[in-house]
């Protein structure tokens, strides 16, 4: 089992994290998830800002990528979440999950992302062509992280 | 002394990244109360948003206990991802 | 919304995939999934031999990608899937889904895949240092398939 | 006539990729025991595997109806992904 967490100013490559993972001859399955830096339904977005709480976001990926490990069975699970000002269309956050079957994968991979939600201190501010603006935590990733702890 | 850090709008309103309190206190709500004697800007900033607390880098309620040489952080809802 | 369903031999590039997708700037999620070739428990896996009904094949892998464009609000899906010899660890099968949400991509992503699992017309006939046989339908891809019309 | 395809394993065991049925049958089970009368091969090894088919190239239940002109293949569950 290859975990890899990393906080980073620097973009990622999902080509060469992908490859390190399907070098793993035991897995048959990877699920990548990439989430990107998107203009919302009003318009003039021009890029984000992303604080983070040095020291325990790290510790609280790894937490969650531990939690992900003895849920399914998995060979490999690299995260990597990017701080700073980032802007329109740049690469924010990327979970990858390798394992022997592909529903272990698409579930660790979504779990990872819902619970990073909810429970990995990062925030997002929006700066637009009308100012900046804290973004607000979504009830609805709430909820999609609670579903998994009903599930356990 | 406790470390209190604070986070995101949090931070922002306040002014302020981070404070050391000295106070008897043994959980993370009464060291909020403590702070919200202290000032107006602590009363008015600490109650306007939904607070979540880590203590000592751990995601925990608010009810959590706390010591002497703790580093305990205040913040809105994350919103990463 | 861009579909793209293609059957074929060559080895194909995720990297080159996932940009062609995450170019949408309507899309802030990315969910991909690959499929590789991998020694079973056994041991001894040399190749596998991909069998298809050409014509068929395509019909029914837009066919799932349409069901799934039905089911969640898509910006693009692309879906590969390799035939004839296939040797230990190279690609067999991806799957990449673009959307708005990180919820859709994943749910997409999940869905076209137990659906081809049961619905593409591919067979499996494993090459092992004992001889070659052909995979057996597994009863745990036709229930993954099956929660998805409960769902419906 | 109906063209009948038969793959994977079928195809093997039969020696057969595909094959001309001229007989009056109305759905692809009837084409199936037809099949079947016309040699112990085809009896013996279209009883061997759980038959899926597919009509004019769509997945269809075994009941499906089939005429003249129709395209019917008979293969084993499918194992791709």
């Amino acid at each position: 089992m290859s975990i890899s967490v990393r906080v980073q100013q620097e973009d990622f490559d999902l080509a060469t994290e992908y490859q390190r993972l399907a070098q793993n001859k035991q897995c048959g399955a990877v699920v990548t998830f990439t989430g990107l830096v998107r203009d919302s339904v009003e318009g003039g977005l021009r890029g984000l800002e992303l604080e983070h709480y040095p020291g325990m976001t790290e510790k609280a990926l790894t937490d969650i990528v531990e939690e992900a490990q003895k849920r399914w069975d998995l060979r490999g699970v690299t995260v990597i979440h990017r701080v700073g000002y980032l802007s329109l269309n740049e690469q924010i956050v990327m979970v990858a999950v390798a394992s022997g079957h592909r529903q272990a994968a698409f579930s660790a991979a979504s779990f990872i992302m819902d619970y990073l939600k909810t429970q990995a201190p990062f925030w997002k501010k929006e700066h637009t062509e009308e100012g900046e603006h804290w973004v607000e935590a979504k009830q609805s990733d709430q909820q999609a992280a609670e579903q998994w702890s009903q599930q356990q | 002394m406790i470390t209190v850090k604070f986070f995101a709008v949090l931070r922002e309103r306040l002014g302020l990244a981070e404070t050391q309190v000295d106070a008897d206190v043994s959980t993370v709500q009464e060291l909020v109360q403590v702070l919200k004697q202290q000032s107006e800007r602590y009363a008015k900033e600490l109650d306007r948003y939904q607070l979540l607390c880590a203590v000592n880098q751990n995601l925990l309620p608010l009810t959590t206990e706390v010591k002497d040489g703790d580093e305990v952080a205040l913040f809105p809802p994350v919103t990463g991802g």
